[in-house]
């Protein structure tokens, strides 16, 4: 259905934006394996990311809700 | 049923132009939250949890982030219709 | 018509790099509302970079021009 | 030979599918080569030939850069099933 | 006046194709101003106004910004050529 | 074809990021002219790029592969 379709490619895009700003911030340099630190950045960093995504989210979605009350 | 016909369904119509705008909205949160995400969260160090005052600092950096869009989009048509 | 479609999608393109440009240059710490040294940094940046496109823009034809010439 | 004989044709899908897959790849190539040049050969220094270091750097680059994608993948799959 | 009739009329043809490349050119002044704005005026300090100096960067950067592309060009071409 | 529109397209897509990523790291401020040094370093930063994607391109292919083989 193009819902579906919508969502995936949502979170296709979510998971790419992910991927970019989180390897960015927890590698610096690239070795051999993840080391368990580097996963746990990751892990924090792309929960933090989704936190923000739910936030910003709600506080868009208000005030677009409160731009077109005004009008 | 004909496509023409299919077209012109007023409750088609209606659930098209409702996903667009879902779609539109959805970029504009991705487009957000990467430039919100550097200014509140990726530069001010533990990513352990959000706290209350980068939670704060989201809500605003959307909020400011329309008033400049906003006030950039006032001055750019007063612009235009001055004809510089 | 197709003019006037181009010249909207030109238009919201420049807005759009004009926020982005222009609030990460004028924004350190989101506040509560825009303060009025934001908002004079906002302005003047946006007139800025609309000059900086105009520039561009002429020497950027012009250069066509020149190449263009040549062939 | 008619369009719609044409689009069921199965070499003709067999090729189109191979081309856009290439694409895809192709599109991530570019990306990867964007984020390891930054990370293994601009920030090190020389650009007058890639060292062995450089060049394991972007071997590595690749490997972590999935490797990160799939960990992410993954977590915010469980993320979603969790309803979180 | 019929479809087909409509695309093969010089006219037309020709006002599609001004406005494509008008599309592409306005396209590439885009790119060229958020990277030249970049270089000669967000980093040198006041916004007040573009200075002499500021100017004469933009127009240099949009030239030395084609001639870096040109020698780009040039010699992936060669580099191909060669099949390395 | 496809076949070379997909290539022709590839290629541009290379040259405008080498162009930005070059540009960016070769001209710190762009003069009346490309000196001979500015030039140099265009020509090396552009051939690094090409090595790098050619390393990547191997590596990427190489990693799909193990992994399509393990399911």
């Amino acid at each position: 259905s193009v819902q579906q379709q919508l969502a995936i490619q949502n979170a296709q895009e979510l998971l790419q934006k992910l991927s970019d700003k989180c390897f960015k911030a927890c590698i610096q340099k690239p070795g051999s394996t993840l080391s368990s630190s580097e996963q746990k950045c990751i892990s924090q960093c792309s929960d933090r990311y989704m936190d923000a995504w739910n936030i910003v989210s709600r506080a868009y979605a208000e005030r677009i809700k409160r731009e077109s009350n005004r009008h | 049923m004909s496509l023409s016909s299919l077209a012109n369904d007023p409750e088609l119509q209606k659930f098209v132009a409702a996903k667009e705008l879902e779609n539109q909205l959805t970029t504009q949160v991705h487009h957000l939250t990467n430039i919100c995400f550097d200014k509140c969260v990726e530069s001010s160090g533990s990513l352990s949890d959000l706290s209350a005052k980068q939670t704060t600092c989201l809500q605003n950096c959307v909020e400011r982030f329309l008033d400049c869009t906003m006030l950039i989009t006032n001055r750019t048509v007063q612009r235009i219709q001055q004809g510089r």
